[in-house]
This record gives C-alpha cells, structure tokens and sequence, in this order.
C-alpha cells in the first residue's frame, strides 16, 4: 500500500511517499489512522486533529471507514486550498 | 478541457481558442484567480501551488464533467497552474461556453466553488518576514460549494 | 469605464489593460456576448446593433454605478460595439475584478442583465432569406434583470 | 422638443428625429403619444400597441405621464434588445 504525505503533513513527517502493508491490524482508514499516531512525537502530532487531515484512497475523497488492500494508493493532506 | 501546468497562461489566447470557428456559442463568460499581495490581512511576497499529480486531474476531470451534466455549455476549460507564481500572476483559469448567459455564469461559478473545495490543490504562502506560511481552508468557500448540493 | 464603439475588441488585451501592474485584486470575471448563426430557431447571416448615441452612454454609466455601489469592485470595464457585425464575432464585454469572486461573479451578472433590459441598443438580424427583422425582447431577459430589485 | 426615432419606428416613420412645440394639447408623454396618433396611417399603427413602444425623456427612461417642455428631448424606440 503506498501512502502518500502533502502540504504541511509531507513537511512535518519529513517524507512525501513511504510503502506499508496492510495487516491484521490495518484494514481500513480508521485504522490506518490509530496505526500512524503509534508512529512516534510528529506522527501523534499530525493526526492529533483529524479535522484538519484529509484522506483520499485511490485518488479519490474517502469516507471515514474506507476499507483498504495492498496495492491501494492512500493519501493524507490538509483541506485543499486551490483556485 | 482541463490542464495542470507550471507555466502562465493568457485568458484572451484561452478563449480564442476555445470559441475559434464556432458560430454557435452566443456567451463566454471567464474566471480568472490572482496572486495578491494581501491575505487574510498579512503582506504576501509569492506563492507557490503543490499538488497531488494523478488526483489532481482526475477530480478536475470530474468536476468538470459534472458541470456539462447540469448545465447546457458548448465548451469549458480549466487551467490550474503549480509551482511557484509572482504577484499579480493568474493562478486558475474557468471558461464555460453557451447559448445562454445563466447556464455560463453559473457553470463557471460552480466549477470555481466545486474546484475549490474538491481539487487537491495546496497554497504555500511566502511573506514579507521572511516565513512561509500553508493556507487555511476558508469557511466562505465551504458555504459557496455546499450551494451546489 | 464604458466604451461604445464600433471596433472589434479583444477580451485578453482588455483583461490586461485593467489589471495591468496591480496585485491588489484577486478575482477577474469576464462575460463575452457573441454573434451566434441562430436565433430562436431561424438562421442569422448578420447582425446590426443600433443604438441611442448619447442616452446609451448614460444608462451604461449609471448601471455601472450601481454595480460599484452593491459591490466591492476594484475595477470594471463594459464594451459595447454597434453596427454591423459578422457570425462569430463579440457584441458586449463586460469585466468584473474584485479580492472575492462572489462579487465579481455577481456584479457581472448583474451588469449584463441591467445591459440587457435598460441600455437602449436594438439588434437588427439578417437571416438566410434576404430579409432582416427587428429583435424582439425576451422574457427571460426581463424576469433575469428582475431579480436584482 | 426634438422627437427621435429607433429601429422599427424610425423604419415604419421614415424619420428619425423631427421637432415640435409643446402646447396646450402637448404637455405630456401621455398627451403627446395622443397628438401623435392623429398625425396619419403610420403614426397611428406606430403608436398602436404601446406595450411594445418605450419612451425616454432627456435620455432617461420616462414613466407614463412625465411632463414635457420646450428643450426637452424626447425619444420613442421599441423595448431594448442589446447585450
């Protein structure tokens, strides 16, 4: 699964893009979610507030919930801010 | 039509090419967003655009499409440029073409409202201190895209 | 500013002339009128605008006046040709710059439908049979200027 | 008081401007469409249907009724068509 980093998340991980593997323990966005904050100090800081973090799974807006397989592409961003 | 591109691009080549030959469009209305050198009331020197390539596009081309289902246009186009941009330079480009003036104007206004909010666009903001500073979403815009609904 | 002139005109040289060397302003919307090879159905060759020299000029001023007045403009702009014009060719501009797009988008708008139903022009189409005929006024144009009350 | 004509008005009239005094009969858009009806064939079919004929008064649109002087400038076109 590639998981892709944007804007001031990509900044504040120190990484735009990384591969990890679904598991037992990953299986949707939810807990993707609750995996990352286990991650370390900036991880737990990014998703600290999940009003501000957006996910879009296979370049697509996801819902809170979406259920994930290997070989998806998961985004996490801020709001977007274009135009 | 939609393009993502680094480079400037210029409105009136724009819609010459989209309405050239074509006797059949009767309004063509544009919008065009600038850099300014004030926002949210603080001094802005450049701006520099990220993107998520591959999404971009692909709810671009959504967003557009969308547009063509709700309103009779005979032609639109969305430019949106990345990288980074001087005050005063474009950054987005809508153009919708119709018979009628209110299905142009309000295409064109819904697919800034929608590309707004949709569009996975990042504004990076450099200012006279030196700092550089991300863009908050903006609850006018929020409000604006949820009138489509 | 108000031009009434027989000149063909293009949208980008003008967009340019009135944003040129400002970074103040944020959001330029355009509505462009064309001639189009229909009307209500019968085939048009040609098309000539009359127009009130004197009186036109007034009424264009004072619509846009008013548009100043209900909205935060930075600039505006309306053109309007008269005499003959070909298929294809553009009638009316009219461009709207403001920091928030929801007020360009409907200070333009607006213009347009106040153009349409108080400035005193009259479109004389000539249609594939050789005759010309007198353009009627639409109720669509007459219920759009309406809502702006 | 100059008199203009537009579009098919001027077309029906043959004319596009004239001059006229006011007077005791013309003190008023209303009496002057009445006056002008009395002029012949072409003045009464013109000023016939007077939903489709609208009146400025010194190059503003005039309500019914408005009064007239010497100087004014009046002008009789049918509904505007431009944009």
């Amino acid at each position: 699964m590639k998981i892709l980093y944007f804007a001031w998340l990509k900044m504040k991980l120190g990484m735009a893009e990384e591969n990890i593997d679904c598991s037992d323990e990953i299986t949707d966005t939810d807990s993707l979610v609750r995996w990352m904050k286990t991650r370390g100090p900036a991880f737990e800081e990014v998703f600290s507030d999940l009003n501000v973090v957006r996910i879009a799974v296979n370049q697509e807006h996801a819902p809170t919930n979406t259920s994930l397989k290997n070989g998806d592409e998961v985004a996490f961003f801020p709001p977007v801010t274009g135009g | 039509m939609i393009w993502v591109q680094r480079d400037i691009f210029n409105v009136g080549d724009e819609m010459d090419k989209l309405t050239a030959g074509r006797t059949d469009i009767g309004a063509v209305v544009s919008f065009t967003g600038l850099v300014r050198d004030v926002n949210d009331g603080a001094a802005v020197t450049s701006l520099t655009l990220e993107h998520y390539p591959g999404m971009t596009e692909r709810q671009l081309e959504k967003i557009e499409r969308e547009a063509q289902a709700r309103w009779d246009l005979q032609a639109s186009l969305i430019i949106h440029r990345v990288g980074e941009m001087a005050l005063g330079e474009p950054i987005v480009l809508v153009i919708t073409a119709s018979v009628h003036r209110q299905h142009a104007f309000e295409a064109a206004s819904f697919l800034m409202d929608w590309l707004k909010t949709k569009a996975p666009f990042w504004k990076l903001e450099a200012g006279s201190d030196g700092k550089s500073d991300w863009v908050g979403a903006r609850k006018s815009d929020i409000d604006a895209a949820k009138k489509w609904n």
